[in-house]
């Protein structure tokens, strides 16, 4: 550990070295390498990244939730209230999940029953992690309802969600997420389903939401508009692998990583980006980064040198934009190619 | 099944994976392959051709040179079985062939074509489905005469529909598809679109109606043999089934046992092979 | 709602009108000619005309179908060839004993099948659904026909456990002719309904909403039961559904083997000898019933769904 | 499947038969009515005979069956010319009690119950399966049958209208008058088409007189199940009739203990079930647990029940199961379709001989019958005079290189040239694998086989249509006189029971002379003269008569089964439940 760590507030949630295994047929691959992540409380962390970068797998694993079967820790921890979560039997995970630990998933539609009422489906996680009557369950599931911003709450709980428009469906979610004000709240894009109005004001939902009761939010997104509104910190995920990590100052003033550097050009500051434009960056993301030795993007990179070929780079600081208690780092070799200065390496 | 946006080739990569990753697959594959060479050697004379000859005296346990022993004609019971196993090839092969292509044919109008053509053509299967299948199965077999025509008549006039139904459903989604949308802009014509464009593209789903109705057919062949109405003049496993009932009685359980362990194994191969099709098909079913 | 069911009762008549249709060409144009059957061996050809005439086969095709629409509009079915008796009191007489063997089979089929589904989802990928999945594929891959002799056989006769054959009409002695029947019916339709439910819901269980689910922290329990199992609802109704015109239809082979006089037992007697009246009625009146099911199960399907409610 | 063994467990027994005397057995086939004159089939005549009487029957005890008096006093007196028939029936009768009788009690029997009885054959519109019984045979009939048939529309058949030779001359007596001698008259009058009923049955069951049967039989039908059981109760009111004595019994009858009810008042039983049960799998095991009393042996379990030389199995012997075998009056055979090009007619005649040759029946009877049925020659079954004990035809089989030598001279040496011969035969039992044992024979001398199955109804459709060109059927005698097999070849009946289109004048002229004499040795000499001639152009192929096995357990007393007829159930005796 360094004297840094000494300084910064203890990460409510810890992610260290997590590899996830998917296995496809009778074929393995790791989906992530040795991801690091580090989450305090009150802080916003956006995880971003083309699709199937892993950033998907990284919230559910943190849920417990890989597809079973097909998805498995290899290696890592991931500390959460004193348990790893990669260890956790299920009672413990379940009494976790939903409670001081809950996920906003990505489509609203398919994230709600269609045969329960949103009622029902708000009540079941209070019945579930309380000892609440069922009387002042109904109040508290309405309550949050409104709280969320649902137009005639009272009369929706009695709604089945296809009667709702996508929009409300995804505050129906967030709700369901919120109702045991968790400490940790992943949400994996959470409004790429929503236009664009929509996803304004889901976003101030969730904001103000984050800053009323302290909770930590980690925000999987392709989106640098909303990491720019939302988040403190931004990891970049390319090809299963954290490749930059700093403030939201630091990646957007200084991008150390030509992965990072495109997705900014491509995405000029301000304007949302619709979902799928990302990859305006030439060739694909590998299917197998294992097959590839050294820099896993060095495929794609306009920079690319001998160097990049041969060795998988680390994550190093660079000097801009770290500070005291967030560093910025970056994992490429030509990010270092002017100066030899190694200041700190995490695995 | 919905498979969205997957060529062909995606598909039979698929396939080769999932049966790959399974030993049960592949062994029940191996166990077709088997049973079909087996039948191919019955056609060509080279194995089974005393199945109708008289080998030893009636009703003889097994032995050295009967090893499943003898039937009441004093013929030999495994010769029959293997030779039954060309007939059951044979009926399921046509059966299930004649029945996908007529369901294709009849599914791909009506799905694309619509208007009267889809009403007539819904109204027939509509219309056939909603009579019990072994009544209308036992009907035609009934009126057409014992023996082998009457069974895959029967078989095909009844098995059609599951296809058909099927196919018609796919090529209404696939029409839509951009593909066809661009070939419509080439200027092709509609039978062109319609079978070089759309209809190869409902090839895996006719390969799975056609494993099924493969084994329907050779189940149900037990059935109208009970009735009387199965094969006639050449053995099949139906008719010694239906003719060893009464051995079971007498002691004699070589015949009844035989023929349905027979039966039992190659079923028991395409109902693994298909759901490992269905499978490699339809990723959404993890079975 | 009334004017749904009127509507989906208009569009199934020409599925009946069809059925008639093909019932028709199959038997009177197509099929043999059963008189001779009815005037013992001894018939000879003056009598055989005379019969035909008194049945109107001497007709042309034309009026003997219009007189088989009539028939089945006015429901009047005329009398068996072969007992002389009134057609409909035929049907009657028999579909008791064939709903008292079909119903339980289809009750257990559907509770067992539901319930190893949701064990076997439950457990997926382990031992009990890997048991569960090998007994059902073995259990198809047999012929009903060798369930029948050698249940009949070991089960009844060597080992005494059922009765052989037969029914007795009384509310003590029927299920004890028609236990292994049932046990032989619910055994044959449990290997592929238990596979079917499965598969239905191993797919819901791939659902977002079942991540969902699990997000919140419920108990398997209840995902299983309350999530799953009400998603699985709809097809499992349509699966029961689809029998319900079959339970009328009773069992064939069961039936004949077992001595359960039925309407597959009639059906069976009907088509060995030729007796047309019966045959055609009951091809009839069951696809009355499997119209009539459809609509039944298009309700259902708003009580079960409420995206179909909706619309 | 434990449950399920629970439920079974608590057997049905039926608290009504307790301490009574229930005969039960089994039959193949469903009971398809009950009235008389529809009683064409072996089963309904099962279902009849307990319910019913005819006017003569067979003794129970003597063999070769003979006709005895059974509603009349004795055998009718016949005029000298052979064609008045005069009888006497039983006083003090009485038809079963019903609702159909003015309150409600049976009425005595009378002549004119008898007129009417026959007078039911000619009302078409009850399609008497019998009706061939009295055709062109009594005086007026025929005349009175064809104006009933064209009555007018809707107006009911007149049974009041008097029939020239069919005369009541008192309460108990009446004549029949015939056209021609019809010396098988006492023998009909033993059929089950002939039993007497009671005209206010018919009329107060008019649409379902076939359910109710009213008769004066020994025994009551209390309930017919569709399709599963008929059960019947002792008829309290039989007139009083015993059980034969010593006179009549065989040797071994008393050894068998025939004779141990001798005098004792007639039925025995209090009841009887008969089930029917199709399938002969649970057939026979119902008989093995003991469910049934008797049964006969499907011929598919012959194996299980014999050894090779048709006796008794030990296992049987050790259960104490009797047996008694019948000799039934069959003819098993192979017909040609005379009117064939090739197959048939004069040019036919060496081809249908070398394929005589070919035929090997005791092959047959030993894998089909465990080698209980009878090969013999010609279509006269055993039994019946004219019938020949030992093998006489030059062409039955296997003679394999005569066959040969046969064809070759007919032009197709070794069978090339001649088309399949197509062999059309019923559906079931073993069928299937008795044409495969006929396609294996006839290919030893180069005929090919082409076999269709056909349903019972298509079957006989294509015989009366002139349509099958090779065909396996039996035939089983109405009666115990030749005469019934013979006429199968008469000409004048092709189309009907002539299934061979057979047309040769010689034999119409002998079977004509034949048909109305009474049996003596001239007219044995006729049926044998018929017979070899059957033999010599080969219409059909023959025979073998098969043998019922009877089998019952030893709860059954005083068992004598015949198929002559079947009234005899009034003399069994069972164990008390």
């Amino acid at each position: 550990m360094s004297t840094l760590s000494e300084v910064a507030p203890a990460p409510i949630l810890s992610i260290r070295d997590l590899s996830i295994e998917l296995r496809n047929g009778g074929s393995k691959q790791l989906a992530t390498k040795g991801v690091g992540l580090d989450l305090c409380q009150g802080e916003v962390l956006g995880l971003v990244g083309e699709s199937g970068c892993g950033k998907t797998l990284t919230c559910k694993a943190i849920m417990g939730l890989l597809p079973e079967g097909v998805g498995r820790v290899q290696t890592g921890e991931i500390l959460f209230s004193g348990h790893d979560l990669t260890r956790a039997n299920e009672p413990t995970m379940r009494t976790f999940r939903g409670n001081t630990l809950s996920m906003i998933f990505q489509n609203p539609l398919n994230a709600l029953n269609p045969v329960l009422t949103i009622g029902e489906q708000l009540s079941e996680v209070l019945a579930t992690h309380t000892t609440l009557k069922r009387s002042e369950i109904y109040q508290e599931a309405l309550h949050m309802l409104r709280r969320v911003g649902m137009p005639d709450a009272a009369r929706r709980m009695r709604a089945y969600p296809h009667e709702l428009s996508g929009g409300m469906r995804q505050r129906v979610v967030i709700a369901m997420a919120l109702l045991m004000e968790p400490d940790v709240i992943l949400a994996d894009e959470p409004t790429t389903a929503l236009d664009v109005t929509v996803q304004a004001q889901i976003l101030k939902l969730l904001k103000s939401f984050q800053r009323n009761h302290n909770s930590a939010i980690l925000l999987v997104t392709h989106d640098f508009g909303v990491i720019a509104d939302m988040c403190d910190r931004v990891a970049v995920m390319y090809a299963g692998r954290i490749i930059e990590t700093g403030t939201v100052e630091a990646i957007f003033d200084h991008p150390s990583h030509p992965y990072t550097a495109k997705l900014l050009e491509a995405m000029p500051r301000g304007r949302p980006v619709p979902r799928g434009e990302l990859s305006v960056i030439p060739g694909r993301v590998p299917s197998n980064p294992d097959d590839l030795s050294g820099c896993k993007f060095a495929p794609r990179c306009e920079r690319v040198q001998k160097a990049c070929h041969r060795t998988e780079p680390r994550l190093k600081r660079v000097r801009e934009g770290s500070t005291r208690i967030d560093p910025h780092l970056v994992s490429c070799f030509i990010a270092f190619e002017d100066r030899d200065e190694v200041t700190h390496v995490i695995e | 099944m919905n498979i969205p946006n997957t060529t062909f080739q995606d598909l039979r990569t698929r396939v080769t994976q999932k049966f790959r990753g399974s030993p049960v697959a592949i062994f029940s594959l191996m166990v077709i392959v088997v049973y079909a060479i087996a039948a191919v050697m019955v056609m060509l004379g080279l194995v089974a051709n005393d199945f109708d000859a008289r080998v030893g005296e009636k009703f003889m346990s097994p032995n050295a040179t009967s090893w499943l022993g003898t039937d009441r004609l004093g013929r030999d019971i495994l010769s029959r079985i293997v030779y039954a196993n060309k007939i059951a090839f044979i009926v399921g092969l046509v059966t299930a062939t004649l029945s996908v292509l007529l369901g294709t044919l009849l599914g791909a109008l009506s799905g694309f074509f619509g208007g009267w053509v889809d009403a007539f053509i819904v109204w027939l299967y509509s219309t056939v489905e909603s009579i019990p299948y072994l009544l209308l199965l036992i009907a035609i077999s009934y009126i057409l005469g014992a023996g082998l025509s009457g069974v895959y008549l029967a078989f095909v006039l009844t098995f059609w529909v599951g296809p058909c139904r099927i196919i018609r459903g796919e090529v209404l989604k696939l029409k839509e598809a951009e593909f066809v949308i661009a070939a419509r802009a080439m200027g092709y014509g509609p039978m062109r679109i319609l079978f070089r464009h759309i209809v190869p593209n409902t090839l895996h789903l006719a390969l799975v109606n056609f494993t099924l109705i493969f084994v329907a057919a050779i189940k149900s062949e037990v059935i109208l043999s009970y009735l009387g109405l199965g094969v006639q003049g050449e053995p099949s496993w139906g008719t010694m089934i239906d003719q060893a009932r009464a051995e079971l009685v007498n002691g004699f359980f070589w015949q009844i046992g035989g023929a349905t362990v027979a039966m039992f194994l190659l079923v028991l191969a395409f109902n693994i092979a298909t759901d490992t099709l269905q499978q490699a098909l339809d990723p959404r079913q993890t079975r | 709602m009334i004017q749904i069911i009127l509507k989906r009762i208009l569009q199934g008549v020409p599925t009946v009108f069809g059925v008639t249709l093909i019932t028709f060409l199959l038997f009177n144009v197509a099929g043999g000619d059963p008189v001779s059957l009815y005037l013992g061996k001894s018939a000879n050809p003056k009598e055989i005309e005379l019969m035909k005439k008194e049945y109107g086969l001497d007709q042309p095709l034309v009026s003997q179908y219009t007189d088989f629409l009539e028939e089945i509009v006015t429901f009047d079915f005329g009398k068996s060839f072969r007992t002389r008796d009134p057609v409909a009191d035929m049907l009657i007489d028999r579909i008791g004993p064939s709903l008292s063997l079909t119903i339980p089979s289809l009750i257990l089929i559907t509770m067992i099948g539901v319930g190893l589904a949701l064990i076997s989802t439950y457990y997926r990928g382990r031992l009990f659904d890997r048991m569960l999945i090998f007994t059902a594929v073995t259990g198809m891959s047999i012929s009903f026909l060798v369930y029948i002799v050698v249940g009949q056989y070991f089960l009844a006769f060597e080992f005494g456990l059922f009765e052989i054959y037969g029914y007795r009409d009384s509310d003590e002695s029927r299920w004890s002719y028609l236990a292994l029947p049932i046990l032989i019916m619910t055994t044959v339709g449990v290997g592929y309904d238990s596979r079917y439910y499965r598969a239905v819901m191993l797919e819901e269980r791939q659902a977002a909403y079942i991540l969902t689910a699990h997000a919140k922290g419920l108990s398997d329990h209840r995902i299983m039961l309350r999530h799953i199992l009400s998603n699985a609802l709809i097809p499992i109704i349509s699966r029961v559904m689809i029998s319900v015109p079959f339970l009328v239809t009773g069992s064939l082979l069961l039936e004949s083997f077992f001595g359960i006089p039925g309407t597959g037992s009639l059906l069976l007697e009907s088509l060995m000898s030729g007796d047309l009246p019966v045959i055609k009625a009951f091809t009839v009146l069951v696809s009355i019933l499997f119209v009539l099911s459809n609509i039944i199960t298009d309700l259902l399907y708003i009580w079960a769904d409420p995206r179909v409610r909706m619309q | 499947m434990v449950a399920f063994g629970l439920i079974a467990a608590c057997k049905a027994e039926n608290p009504a038969f307790k301490d009574k005397k229930i005969l039960e057995f089994a039959i193949e086939s469903k009971v398809a009515s009950l009235d008389p004159i529809h009683a064409a089939t072996s089963y309904d005549h099962w279902g009849t005979a307990p319910v019913y009487d005819t006017l003569l029957q067979y003794n129970y005890l003597e063999r070769p069956s003979r006709l005895e008096p059974n509603l009349v006093t004795k055998l009718p007196t016949i005029s000298e010319d052979g064609l008045t028939y005069s009888f006497e029936l039983k006083p003090g009768i009485l038809f079963h009690d019903d609702p159909c009788f003015a309150g409600g009690s049976g009425r005595e029997l009378i002549a004119e119950d008898v007129i009417f009885s026959i007078k039911r054959m000619a009302n078409l519109t009850l399609r008497p399966k019998g009706w061939w019984i009295y055709n062109d045979r009594i005086v007026g009939f025929d005349t009175y049958k064809d104006r009933q048939r064209n009555r007018p529309a809707g107006a009911p058949f007149n049974y009041d209208e008097s029939v020239e030779g069919l005369r009541v001359t008192g309460r108990y007596t009446f004549d029949l008058v015939l056209k021609r001698p019809y010396p098988q008259l006492l023998s009909v009058l033993a059929m089950p088409y002939t039993s007497i009923v009671a005209r206010e049955a018919t009329e107060a069951y008019p649409e379902d007189f076939h359910r109710h049967a009213v008769g004066t039989g020994p025994f009551i039908l209390d309930r017919w199940s569709a399709g599963t059981e008929l059960v019947y109760s002792k008829n309290p009111k039989y007139r009083p009739e015993l059980y034969p004595g010593a006179t009549f019994a065989e040797l071994g009858d008393e050894e068998a203990g025939l004779l141990r009810n001798a005098g004792a008042k007639l039925p025995l039983l209090d009841g009887i079930v008969i089930h029917i049960i199709d399938a002969s799998q649970p057939r026979w095991l119902k008989f093995r647990v003991g469910d049934l009393h008797f049964t006969t042996v499907p011929t598919e379990f012959h194996d299980a029940v014999f050894t090779d030389d048709s006796q008794l199995r030990p296992n049987f012997q050790a259960q104490n199961i009797s047996m008694y075998k019948v000799a039934l009056l069959d003819f098993i055979y192979r017909g040609f379709n005379m009117n064939d090009p090739i197959y048939g007619g004069v040019q036919g005649k060496p081809i249908r001989q070398a394929i005589s040759m070919a035929i090997d029946h005791a092959e047959f009877n030993d894998a089909f019958y465990n080698n209980t049925a009878i090969v013999y020659d010609g279509p006269i079954p055993p039994g019946l005079s004219g019938h020949p004990n030992n093998p006489i035809s030059p062409y039955r089989g296997p003679r394999l290189s005569l066959a040969k030598a046969l064809l070759k001279k007919a032009g197709y040496p070794d069978g090339k040239g001649l088309p399949p011969l197509y062999y059309e035969t019923a559906i079931g039992g073993n069928l299937r694998e008795q044409s495969e044992m006929l396609t294996r024979q006839l290919a030893e001398i180069g005929i090919t086989l082409q076999t269709t199955f056909n349903h019972f109804p298509e079957l006989s459709d294509k015989l009366h249509r002139n349509k099958a060109q090779f065909f396996g059927i039996a035939w089983n005698s109405d009666y115990p006189d030749a005469e019934n097999n013979l006429a199968m070849f008469y000409g004048p009946n092709a189309g009907g029971m002539n299934h061979f289109h057979y047309q040769n004048p010689a034999y119409d002229a002998l079977y004509r002379r034949a048909s109305t004499m009474i049996d003596s040795p001239t007219r044995t000499r006729l049926y044998e003269d018929m017979r070899d001639i059957i033999i010599e152009d080969v219409p059909a192929i023959g025979a073998l008569a098969r043998t019922r096995i009877y089998l019952w357990n030893p709860t059954l007393k005083s068992m004598k089964p015949s198929e002559t007829w079947y009234g005899w159930l009034k003399y069994l005796d069972v164990e008390r439940r």
